[in-house]
C-alpha cells in the first residue's frame, strides 16, 4: 500500500546483535540522556510565588457587573442559569421597592444570586446569554478551599467591588 | 571482665552509625524525589523549609500519623514480623563496614568499624539472606495474591542473583586473599582499587546488587502495574515505612559495600601525604568523608539509573540472571584465577 | 576468656545433639505432610552436623568442619531433588499427605 | 557467662525444635526450624569458636534451603486443613518410640569413656579459621570436594528434568495453555 504520509517509520524486528544484547552501551546512552537533563532548565513555575500570565481573554471567575451610577445590572430574568450546562447558577429574584433605585436599575433584582464554582466549567455561556450585561467572567481564579461549602459564591461576593479572595495572573496583552 | 570503658566506644560507634544510616535512609527518600524531578525536568519537593530540606521529616511525621489497617484474614504476628525483619536485618549489615581508619583520640587508638570479622563479606550474605525472610512472611502474611506474588518474585530474584553476586565476590577475595572488609580496604591503599583489577566482577556486583536491593530495573516485587504494590499491597502506616525504609537502608549499604569492595573504601590518593600534614584525627575524618562521597555518588547512581531503564519483565531477569551473568560469573573466575596464578 | 571447653564438658553437646536428633525423629513418626517429614530430616542432619562440629572444636581437629560442609552440600542437593520430588507428588494426586501416598501399593 | 550462654541457646534451640514438630501450620513449622537453625549457628559461632561453619550454615539452610521449603509450601497452599491429624494412639506411640531411641542413645552416652575423648587443650590457633579450614579442604579432601560438585550437577538437573512441567497429550478436562519453550 502506498505511504500516505513519509512520517511513517518501518520497525525492524530482527535478532538483536551481541553489542545490543549485553544492553550496556543502550544503557549508558539512556543514562547520558537523563544526565543531560537533570541539568536543563526546569519546565516548573513554583504557583503561588510565580504565575504563568494568562490572556486577556481569560475566562475565570464571574463577576456581577453595575452600571455607571453604581447599581446593579442583574435583573434575575435566569437566562444565564438556563444557559448553564453545568446547571451551577441558582439565583432567587424580588421586586424592587420604592427608595430602593440607586440599589438596582431595574424594577426586578436578584436578592439571591449563587454559583457553585466547583460545578461551573467557566465556558462563558452565561455571558453570552445576559441581555443586560449583568454578568462577566474575569481574568483571576478562584484559591484553594478547604471545604466545599466556600466554593459556593453567593452574590456578595460576586459583586463587582465585592471584597473576596481571588488570585490575579499576570495578563498579557 | 570487660569493663564500660572498653565498651563504651564500641556502643558510641554503634549509635553514630544506626544514627547515620537512619538520616542518609531519611534524606535517599528525600533525594530519590528530587533526583526524580530533575531528571524529568521538574524541581521536586522544596516546599517544607528551605529547599524542601524537612521534607522528610514532614513525611516521617505522616507515616506515624496514618491509620494503621491489619486485613482481618491475615496472619497477625507474622504480619508485623515481616517488617521488623527487614528493617532490622538491613539496619545490621552496616557492622562490618570499615567507615574509616584507625582514629586517635586522647592519646587511644580507636578503629571506625564497629567489628572487624575475619569473614566479613560472608556475614553480609548471611545477613542479606535472612532479609528475605522479611518479605516473604510480609508477603505471605497478608493473605492477599498479589503479596504473595511479590513476595515469592522478591525471594526468587534475590536467590538467583545472590548466586551471580557470590561469583562476582570469590573472583574478587581470589585477587585479595582475604574475607575481612577491613583488609580488602587496606589492600587498595592509594591507587589500587579493586576496581582495576575486576572490572567485569564489579559490573556483575552492580547488577546483582540492583537485583538484591530490589531496585528498578529490578523491581518487580513491587511493580505498580502488575502487583498493586506487591509484598506491601496490605501495609500502611509505619508498617509501610519500615519496608520503605529497609529498602533505602539496603541501597546506602550495597553503596558502602560496592566503594569498599571495589573503590578502596576511605582510601583515596596521596593519603598519606594528607594524613601526615592533618595528623591523626582529621585524617581518618576525612577518609570518612572521602568514603561517605563514594557511598552517595552510588546512591545516586542507583537513583539514577531507577529514572532511566524501564523494568525488565519476569522472564528477561531470570533469563539475564542464569544465562548471562551466572556464565559470565564463571569465565571472570576462570579468568581470574588464570591472573592469578600466572602472576605469581 | 574463660575457656568454654573447661566449663561445658563435651558430653553436653553430645545430649543436645541426641535431643535434636530424637526430636527429628519423632517428627518423622508423628507428622504425616511430607514437607515437614522432610523438615524434621533436615533437623536430624543438623543435630549431626553440631556434633561433628563439637567434637572437631573440643579435640582441636579441622576435618569435623569439613565433613559439615559435605553434609550440608549433600543436604542441599537433597532438598532440591526431594522438594521436586514432592512437587510431582503434588501435582499427580493434590495432595501431600504421606497416608495417601499409600495408594502406590500394588 | 558463655556457660551460661550455652545452656540458654541450647534450651532455645530445643524448643524451636519442638515447636516445629507441634506446630499445625506448615509455614509456622518452617519458620521455626530456621529459628532452630539460627540457635544452632549462635552454638557454632559463640561457643565452639567455629565462626565459618556458622555463618555458612545460616546461609545455606537460612538462606537457601528453608526459603525452598517456604516457595513450594507458599506456591502449593499448603495450609493447616490440609493434614488431618492423625490419632492420639498413633502420636503417642511416635512419642515413645522417639522417647525410647533418645533413652538407648542417652545410655549409650554416658557408657563412653569420655576422658579418653575429650580433654584436648585448646592450642590458641582457631581451627575454625578460614585459612586452616581452607588449607585441609583443599589438600586432603579434594577428592571428595570435587565429587560433592559433581554431586550438586546432577542434582539440579534431577530436580529440574524432575519438577518441568510434561508436555503430555491433552486428556479430557484438562486445561490447555500454550507452553512456550525459550
Amino acid at each position: 500500500m502506498e505511504a500516505l504520509t513519509t512520517r511513517r517509520k518501518v520497525l525492524e524486528q530482527k535478532r538483536m546483535t551481541l553489542l545490543e544484547r549485553i544492553y550496556l552501551p543502550a544503557i549508558a546512552s539512556g543514562m547520558g540522556i537523563t544526565l543531560r537533563h537533570f541539568f536543563k532548565k526546569k519546565a516548573t513555575i513554583n504557583f503561588p510565588e510565580q504565575q504563568r500570565p494568562v490572556p486577556r481573554v481569560y475566562r475565570g471567575l464571574h463577576i456581577l457587573n453595575r452600571d455607571e451610577q453604581g447599581r446593579e445590572r442583574c435583573t434575575a430574568c435566569g437566562l444565564c442559569a438556563v444557559a448553564c450546562p453545568a446547571e451551577a447558577i441558582t439565583m432567587e429574584a424580588a421586586e424592587r421597592k420604592p427608595g430602593e433605585e440607586n440599589l438596582y436599575r431595574e424594577e426586578k433584582y436578584a436578592a439571591k444570586y449563587e454559583i457553585n464554582m466547583l460545578r461551573c466549567i467557566f465556558c462563558g455561556f452565561c455571558e453570552d446569554a445576559c441581555p443586560k450585561d449583568a454578568i462577566y467572567l474575569e481574568t483571576t481564579f478562584a484559591p484553594a478551599n478547604y471545604n466545599r461549602n466556600n466554593f459556593i459564591y453567593t452574590k456578595d461576593m460576586l459583586l463587582l467591588g465585592a471584597k473576596r479572595e481571588e488570585i490575579k495572573p499576570p495578563l498579557t496583552q | 571482665m570487660v569493663t564500660l570503658a572498653q565498651v563504651l566506644p564500641a556502643i558510641i560507634l554503634i549509635v553514630v552509625i544506626f544514627a547515620l544510616t537512619m538520616l542518609v535512609a531519611l534524606y535517599s527518600t528525600f533525594a530519590e524525589r528530587k533526583v526524580a524531578a530533575f531528571i524529568q525536568d521538574r524541581v521536586g519537593p522544596n516546599r517544607a523549609g528551605p529547599g524542601g530540606i524537612f521534607q522528610p521529616l514532614a513525611d516521617g511525621v505522616k507515616f506515624f500519623m496514618k491509620e494503621e489497617v491489619i486485613p482481618v484474614l491475615s496472619n497477625k504476628f507474622l504480619f508485623i514480623l515481616g517488617p521488623s525483619i527487614a528493617i532490622t536485618a538491613s539496619l545490621m549489615t552496616g557492622v562490618v563496614v570499615p567507615w574509616g581508619p584507625d582514629i586517635t583520640l586522647f592519646g587511644k587508638t580507636y578503629p571506625l568499624q564497629i567489628v572487624d570479622i575475619e569473614i566479613g563479606i560472608l556475614y553480609v550474605f548471611a545477613v542479606v539472606s535472612v532479609g528475605i525472610y522479611g518479605i516473604m512472611i510480609g508477603g505471605w502474611a497478608s493473605n492477599n495474591k498479589f503479596s504473595l506474588m511479590g513476595a515469592i518474585r522478591a525471594s526468587s530474584q534475590v536467590i538467583s542473583y545472590e548466586l551471580s553476586m557470590g561469583l562476582a565476590i570469590i573472583a574478587l577475595i581470589m585477587v585479595t586473599g582475604t574475607l575481612s572488609l577491613r583488609e580488602i580496604v587496606e589492600q587498595q591503599h592509594g591507587w589500587h582499587w579493586n576496581i582495576l583489577y575486576q572490572p567485569v566482577g564489579f559490573i556483575l556486583f552492580l547488577v546483582c546488587a540492583f537485583a538484591e536491593a530490589n531496585r528498578t530495573p529490578f523491581d518487580l516485587p513491587e511493580c505498580e502495574t502488575e502487583l498493586v504494590g506487591g509484598y506491601h499491597t496490605e501495609y500502611s502506616s509505619m508498617k509501610l515505612g519500615f519496608y520503605l525504609f529497609a529498602e533505602y537502608i539496603n541501597m546506602f549499604i550495597s553503596s558502602a559495600i560496592m566503594s569498599t569492595l571495589y573503590f578502596g573504601g576511605y582510601n583515596y590518593p596521596g593519603m598519606d601525604a594528607v594524613n601526615e600534614f592533618v595528623g591523626p584525627v582529621i585524617g581518618p575524618l576525612i577518609g570518612f568523608a572521602v568514603l561517605f562521597a563514594k557511598t552517595c555518588f552510588f546512591i545516586f547512581f542507583f537513583m539514577w539509573v531507577r529514572w532511566t531503564i524501564p523494568r525488565f519483565r519476569y522472564d528477561q531477569l531470570m533469563n539475564l540472571g542464569w544465562k548471562g551473568l551466572i556464565p559470565l560469573g564463571i569465565l571472570n573466575l576462570i579468568a581470574t584465577g588464570a591472573a592469578v596464578l600466572y602472576f605469581k | 576468656m574463660p575457656n568454654i571447653f573447661q566449663t561445658v564438658p563435651l558430653i553436653h553437646f553430645v545430649y543436645l545433639s541426641a535431643l535434636l536428633f530424637c526430636i527429628g525423629v519423632v517428627g518423622v513418626l508423628i507428622r504425616r505432610n511430607a514437607i515437614i517429614i522432610f523438615m524434621s530430616i533436615e533437623l536430624m542432619l543438623n543435630s549431626v552436623n553440631l556434633l561433628l562440629v563439637a567434637f572437631s572444636a573440643y579435640r582441636q581437629d579441622p576435618p569435623g568442619q569439613i565433613f559439615v560442609f559435605f553434609i550440608m552440600a549433600v543436604a542441599a542437593a537433597e532438598v532440591a531433588v526431594g522438594l521436586a520430588i514432592i512437587i510431582m507428588i503434588y501435582r499427580n494426586i493434590r495432595t501431600v499427605d504421606i497416608n495417601e501416598l499409600s495408594r502406590l501399593k500394588g | 557467662m558463655l556457660t551460661s550462654a550455652f545452656y540458654f541457646i541450647a534450651f532455645v534451640t530445643v524448643f524451636f525444635a519442638v515447636m516445629v514438630i507441634a506446630a499445625k501450620n506448615p509455614v509456622h513449622s518452617v519458620l521455626y526450624l530456621v529459628l532452630t537453625f539460627f540457635g544452632i549457628s549462635a552454638n557454632y559461632i559463640f561457643i565452639l569458636d567455629a565462626p565459618f561453619v556458622g555463618i555458612v550454615n545460616i546461609i545455606v539452610y537460612a538462606g537457601a534451603i528453608m526459603v525452598l521449603f517456604l516457595f513450594v509450601i507458599m506456591l502449593m497452599n499448603l495450609n493447616a486443613e490440609a493434614e488431618h491429624r492423625k490419632s492420639n494412639a498413633f502420636l503417642i506411640v511416635g512419642a515413645f518410640a522417639g522417647g525410647s531411641l533418645l533413652l538407648i542413645v542417652v545410655d549409650a552416652i554416658r557408657k563412653v569413656d569420655w576422658k579418653s575423648v575429650s580433654g584436648q587443650e585448646s592450642s590458641g590457633g582457631a581451627i575454625g579459621s578460614i585459612k586452616v579450614l581452607g588449607k585441609v579442604l583443599y589438600t586432603d579432601y579434594i577428592l571428595p570436594f570435587e565429587v560433592a560438585s559433581v554431586l550438586f550437577l546432577v542434582a539440579i538437573v534431577g530436580a529440574v528434568i524432575l519438577a518441568r512441567k510434561e508436555k503430555l497429550p491433552l486428556t479430557v478436562g484438562q486445561i490447555s495453555h500454550p507452553v512456550s519453550e525459550s
